[in-house]
């Protein structure tokens, strides 16, 4: 005698497993090309031109949130999770900072360290990248050892990251810093690292233990730790990722910049996180996907040059730019609820 | 093996039968785990015997589920020995106990809702490919597999989050089966399972009992302790009672055991004069989940609901009281046609709903015992210029408490640390409170002791007997025939038959339940 | 013609002006198409913008930059694009500016030092100051306090002491609260020298509800409207004036005529101009 | 061998009825305590002089955080009921422009509306009052209707609120205003404001139905809904309270400064949240207090005063008040552990 849960609803047992299902990164994909073809529409009503035809405009479209969209692979993992991360942009201007100071060129008179010019580009990018995980790694062991809400541990690290960026050179920006360094962030390379990141960590989200342990924790904590899992061990990996990226993020950023300047990446945390959310990744826990991510920074890049295209003034870009993430999300909800039910 | 805490006077001296130590797969003496304000165990000694399953019983707080938990090194006691195959152990966290090849079922489901069957089952153990990583392929293998060998019939590819309560409950039975381990605890795994499911587990127990496994059991149905254990270990508030093999007792004896005095009648029906039609239900539909539901209930009537897991019971019952509003149908309150679209439209026509799943639509976890009982009656009365009359409030509370015995320090402590059945009679009390005419109870007693169950019953039959139409769904055939004056069986979404009491029995009612 | 603008913030009283006169003249020359941007302070979203300008092929582009040190890369990609640029109020890092290029603006390094120099005349070469400082993360914050420390480390005024300086953010309310704690600690100095007019306006309120407003000389930088009253009711005693009409018009101007193709010089100064209610009548209704 | 050999504790079950039991207010109270004590002893060894015997220093501590206080009490009942608020620095500023805008003098050339002048001040208030429930009304309704993360919803209204505060004129401040209006934000009236409001919302909270409802929510929101509550108004409600005190704080805000500025406000709701944290409320909901609230903010503000007594660079301040965050929260939670076992 067997035991089905199906029995009820006239649903023969296995008909979920026929039924047409788009999966979450679908129904975002459209809400992306939505948009897109919202400007697109307007663009030959109003400007004349194609939004979307245009090369060099698609490019900026991606460039313009690859740091948002680095930042919100490692964002993404906290939020399945079940945690937050406010720390991300201050992590940012940190990162961007050390990093920069180990980049300068010799024949700028007042380095940072004078001693430490013309070092080979792995220098600075393994500093950053070190920065950034230190920040990561205390953020998750502030988290599992006293177990205070991730939003009030981020928060103290958002404000004392931001300020030891501002105290590492009393404010003063880093500038002249070498050719290869540079090159990181030059041409489509933060699109490269951007995409590369999200690749990677696509895969080890859905085919490795890692992976798994993030959506368990996230959907049911006791649970998790009922089922051996070592979710304070976990927690601290996670953390020290997202922490990791956010480093990669500041290299990037200063790079492109050409500049290490203590005021980077603020709110860039705000921008991180929406772009998950819009991308289906619930604040609930348990629940998102990195390819729902990047097409969700794909949505806000894609707004920002759409808005920019359309000559719309800046104020209403801000106030429109609020309204379509709560439409975004809003409607990505009600599909899913309507193709449920 | 050394225990320094002193003797604690007991209510019956603590006897276990004759062992062989060599087939002792768990020994623990003198364990003792405190919360805030609550010796949860004290003293606590328990024998588990290979190719056994060992009953664990005592009424709602006496310390059961907490003993278990220190098994599997879910909680740390603070004091005690605990032996593992004749080897002395500390374990740190449930990872060290399933290593040691001790898994549990909790009481309360313990699933990641938005993972697979598969996921969940594997979790930890997930099958990897030569590049090291999952492979999914194999691993849905391995479930059906396993759910072949335990006869279960899910797709290992659903989400959990689509499951029944019950199909849970059943993931839960494979995930526990799949360790593989020598020693298995079951907390209350058929307090949301119906008699199909229960007589499949019980198959898949034997089956593990052949292999020489220890399997601890708790329950609070009497019947299974008869048909399934061995042996069986009595607990009452924190302390050991006494193990005996199940052959050496009755029925009564383990009430006595458990309750420390008699209890006389299982279920005190007493009939009272039936009165006008109360609440008449006509076509109810909820679309795609059950259908055509027609049905009335008199005042002093209490009208039974039988039926298989997942035959739509609950969603009528959710239905009626407005939590998910009819697509179709009529309801009729003393005659009158109303429409009720939510529980607070419903509870001004004289409703009042006790929700089966008491963690997610009952309990105010983090408040206090009160203010779970009173959020229901915070109006009319109770209220003064808008503002809550708390002294009057409180002495409701108090009395109710007193009434339904719950168990606990003072009325200011959280409901999260009561005892599960402890939780039930407070949300129980918070109905009553209300004063309903209408009282819909889902799965009344799930989870509750035989001494408080009585309680409980008797408490319904007086409700009655004030004149209150009783609707109560329950997978527990013994209470719907015992309790019931009428008894509706539904069966995917349809009632099959409304019999009488008189013509009711165990068969006719399974026999309509099927379909 | 077609312009972009990117200015470093759209909340800055300052720079509000400057871009309502930048709309205004824009406004008042034929067939010009202005359009703004907020970067927010942050150079990054500035140098998407930039490259946005790019894509929209716009004739040229006028940058408020956010911190001059990225300039170097803003410059890089207009010249590689061929789209004239031009930067207005804060002065490039660059080296030297490109064919193509030009800026537009006063060098910052002028304003705390006219400052400091007036408060220094003021008070005689010698006393104790109180500096409120921008947000640190801030090029201005930072380079109108260097200003200011240059200028009372040579004579005259070595005589002045920077007893406390401390940060209030720009901001009215933190100058505000920021005085009142000094106060509270029994502080002494005679001049309050701030990094723009909002935060001595706040700095004003507390020493006027603490009664020591007239021992005190407060000086800001910025000569906004309400900075104006306040020295017309006698309460603020310095500012200094950055030219919003003549940089705007400068800015347009230039971009116009580089899109155009003309031969310009590459730095176009606006000076910044001392404001003190001897001359306060010149500049009542400027910005 | 024993796992532990400690003796018994010698507690009865029902010990825990006679037990002592700080409420969570006094504990934070001693957190108060303590870091004003931390300044008193620096502030004797380093600067000679006292910091809490100082009248004026006093004032300050609290006056520097009224506004933020204010805001604090809303969100204190939006996190209580589970919810979050991301919008009330926006509407701060959003609320700081209308007002401004009403209550300027005729006296003035560029009044925003030149024939709404030297109106009587209560204009000006209930225009700020109304436009700040406005704002927690859409706020509530949007979260209520549509189901999405409060996360989401008033990160929307963040960005768009500070779009609008940009917009009203264009980035212009609003000056020239009312000396009644002023007199909102002169001396000590907004500490008088901002205890009257916390005493009040103190008492609402407590002794009335709304604020049983707002535990209850915030406790177990599928399980209010069937005890009877109507939800979806109780949080539509609730939001619309909490905006209400965000543009009240707006109005003191721009009293204060007599002024009216786009970027007022900015970044004004995590000190709020962090106040309400700090004072115990926890962000799952269902917990906390409007006294803890109090506290909190006072505990920020001393930081704040006692960073400047104590002479310690900003960049110092800004590393160290992150870190004190986290320790407040830490510190909080590790006293309720060690009480409860
Ligand atoms: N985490 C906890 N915090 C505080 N008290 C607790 C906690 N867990 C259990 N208790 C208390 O310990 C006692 C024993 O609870 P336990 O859950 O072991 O009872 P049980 O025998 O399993 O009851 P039931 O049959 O109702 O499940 C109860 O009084 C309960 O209130
Ligand atoms: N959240 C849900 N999502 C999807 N299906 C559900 C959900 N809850 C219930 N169902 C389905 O609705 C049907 C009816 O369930 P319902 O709980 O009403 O039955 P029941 O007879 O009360 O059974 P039970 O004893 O499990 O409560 C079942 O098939 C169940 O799988
Ligand atoms: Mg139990
Ligand atoms: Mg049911």
């Amino acid at each position: 005698m067997a035991i089905s849960n199906t029995q009820a609803l006239g649903k023969s047992p296995k008909s979920g497993a026929f039924r047409f299902k788009l999966p979450a990164e679908a129904r975002i994909f459209m809400v992306l090309l939505g948009v897109a073809l919202v400007f697109e529409l307007l663009g030959w009503l109003f400007v004349g031109q194609s939004f979307i035809a245009n090369k060099e405009r698609l490019i900026v479209m991606v460039l313009q949130v690859s740091v948002i969209g680095i930042i919100a692979v490692g964002v993404t993992q906290i939020i399945i999770m079940g945690g937050i991360d406010l720390s991300s942009g201050s992590v940012v201007a940190l990162t961007a900072m050390v990093s920069a100071s180990l980049a300068q060129t010799s024949d700028f008179a007042r380095a940072v360290f004078p001693s430490l010019t013309d070092l080979p580009v792995i220098a600075p990018l393994a500093a950053g990248l070190l920065v950034g995980l230190v920040c990561g790694l205390i953020n998750g062991a502030v988290i599992a050892k006293t177990a205070i809400p991730p939003f009030i541990a981020t928060l103290g690290m958002m404000v004392t990251a931001r300020g030891l960026a501002k105290w590492y050179t009393q404010g003063e920006p880093i500038s002249m810093l070498s050719d290869h360094y540079a090159a990181i962030g030059a041409g489509i390379n933060p699109i490269i690292i951007f995409l590369l990141t999200a690749l990677a960590f696509h895969i080890i989200l859905s085919y490795t233990r890692y992976g798994k342990y993030t959506y368990a924790i996230g959907a049911n904590r006791a649970a998790a730790r009922v089922a051996g899992i070592n979710v304070n061990r976990h927690l601290i990996l996670v953390y020290t990722v997202a922490g990791l990226l956010s480093g990669l993020a500041g290299v990037v950023t200063s790079a492109r910049a050409v500049s290490g300047q203590a005021g980077m990446g603020m709110m860039y945390e705000l921008d991180a996180i929406a772009a998950a959310v819009i991308g289906g990744t619930s604040l609930n826990g348990g629940l998102g996907k990195i390819t729902g991510t990047v097409i969700g920074a794909l949505i806000l890049g894609t707004m920002t040059s759409g808005f920019t295209f359309l000559r719309i003034d800046a104020y209403y870009q801000e106030i429109v730019k609020g309204i379509i993430i709560v439409v975004a999300v809003v409607a990505d909800q009600y599909r899913q609820r309507n193709r449920r039910s | 093996m050394l225990s320094l805490a002193p003797e604690k006077p007991k209510a019956a001296a603590p006897s276990h039968p004759p062992v062989n130590s060599e087939t002792l797969l768990i020994e623990v003496e003198g364990v003792r785990k405190a919360f805030p304000g609550v010796v949860a165990l004290d003293d606590v000694s328990f024998r588990l015997r290979a190719g056994t399953v060992h009953a664990l019983m005592g009424e709602n707080g006496a310390g059961k589920s907490t003993l278990m938990k220190i098994l599997a090194g879910v909680y740390i006691p603070d004091q005690g020995v605990y032996r593992l195959h004749g080897r002395d152990i500390a374990l740190t966290s449930p990872l060290d106990a399933l290593e040691n090849g001790i898994a549990m079922i909790h009481q309360e489901l313990n699933l990641m809702p938005f993972m697979s069957i598969a996921e969940n089952i594997w979790i930890r153990r997930e099958p990897l490919n030569r590049f090291g990583l999952i492979d999914h392929a194999r691993m849905y293998q391995m479930t059906r597999e396993l759910f072949a060998q335990l006869a279960i019939d899910l797709d290992p590819e659903a989400k959990v989050a689509s499951l029944s309560i019950s199909s849970r409950q059943m993931v839960e039975i494979a995930r526990a089966v799949s360790y593989n381990s020598d020693v298995l605890i079951m907390d209350e795994p058929t307090s949301a399972l119906t008699e199909h499911e229960v007589a499949h587990l019980f198959r898949i127990v034997r089956m593990l009992r052949e292999q020489g496994k220890g399997i601890i059991y708790i329950t609070h149905k009497m019947n299974e302790l008869f048909e399934i254990a061995d042996e069986v270990s009595v607990f009452r508030d924190g302390h050991f009672i006494g193990c005996k093999r199940v052959e050496q007792l009755s029925h009564d004896e383990v009430i006595r055991m458990m309750v420390g005095r008699e209890i006389t009648e299982m279920f005190p029906k007493t009939i009272v004069p039936i009165g006008e039609v109360a609440l008449e239900v006509e076509q109810l539909t909820l679309d795609g989940v059950f259908h055509d539901v027609s049905f009335s209930v008199r005042q002093g009537e209490i009208l039974g609901v039988a039926g298989l897991i997942g035959s739509g019971r609950s969603n009528v019952a959710e239905t009626l009281f407005g939590v998910s509003p009819a697509s179709s149908g009529q309801i009729r309150i003393n005659g009158q046609a109303v429409t009720v679209d939510s529980p607070r439209t419903a509870m001004q026509h004289g409703m009042a709903f006790l929700t089966e799943d008491r963690k997610d639509t009952g309990c105010f976890l983090n408040l206090s015992i009160q203010e779970n009982m009173q959020i229901s009656v915070l109006g009319g009365d109770n209220l003064k210029a808008g503002f809550v009359r708390q002294q009057a409030l409180d002495e409701m509370c108090a009395a109710m408490s007193g009434t339904l015995r719950v168990k606990t320090p003072n009325l200011e402590e959280r409901i999260e640390n009561l005892s599960g059945g402890n939780q039930q009679k407070v949300l129980i009390g918070r109905w009553l409170l209300t004063n309903p005419k209408i009282l819909i109870l889902d799965e009344p007693t799930r989870g509750i002791d035989v001494g408080a169950k009585a309680e409980i019953h008797k408490l319904i039959c007086k409700l009655a007997g004030q004149g209150v139409a009783v609707i109560m769904i329950s997978s527990e055939l013994p209470e719907v025939l015992g309790m019931s004056d009428r008894i509706m069986v539904m069966h995917e979404g349809r009632v099959t038959g409304i019999v009488d009491r008189a013509d009711a029995t165990q068969v006719s009612i399974m026999t309509l339940a099927a379909g | 013609a077609k312009l972009g603008v990117t200015m470093s913030a759209f909340d800055d009283n300052f720079l509000t002006v400057l871009r309502n006169n930048m709309k205004t003249y824009a406004g008042s020359q034929k067939g010009v198409d202005i359009q703004f941007e907020d970067a927010q302070n942050d150079v990054g979203r500035q140098l998407s913008q930039v490259q946005n300008f790019i894509a929209q092929k716009v004739d040229a582009i006028i940058v408020n930059v956010v911190d001059t040190d990225a300039t170097p890369k803003i410059t890089k990609l207009a010249q590689s694009a061929g789209i004239p640029l031009v930067y207005v109020n804060r002065m490039p890092a660059d080296k030297t500016l490109p064919a193509k290029v030009a800026f537009v603006g006063s060098n910052e390094a002028e304003s705390g030092t006219v400052q400091m120099k007036e408060v220094c005349r003021l008070m005689k070469g010698k006393g104790n100051i109180v500096v409120m400082m921008g947000d640190l993360a801030n090029q201005a914050a930072r380079q109108r306090t260097k200003d200011v420390e240059e200028v009372i480390a040579k004579a005259p005024c070595n005589g002045i002491r920077v007893v406390e300086k401390q940060t209030a953010k720009w901001s009215r309310t933190d100058g505000r609260d920021l005085m009142m704690n000094w106060l509270s600690a029994g502080l002494q100095f005679d001049a309050v020298v701030s990094n723009n007019d909002e935060m001595a306006l706040g700095a004003i309120q507390a020493l006027k509800s603490a009664k020591r407003l007239d021992k005190t000389i407060v000086a800001g930088v910025d000569a906004t409207q309400d900075a104006l009253t306040a020295m017309k009711n006698g309460e603020l005693k310095v500012t200094v004036f950055q030219n919003a009409a003549g940089q705007g018009k400068g800015a347009v101007d230039t971009a116009l005529k580089l899109s155009r193709g003309e031969k310009l010089p590459s730095m176009i100064w606006v000076p910044f101009e001392l404001v003190t209610p001897a001359n306060l009548k010149n500049y009542q209704s400027r910005n």
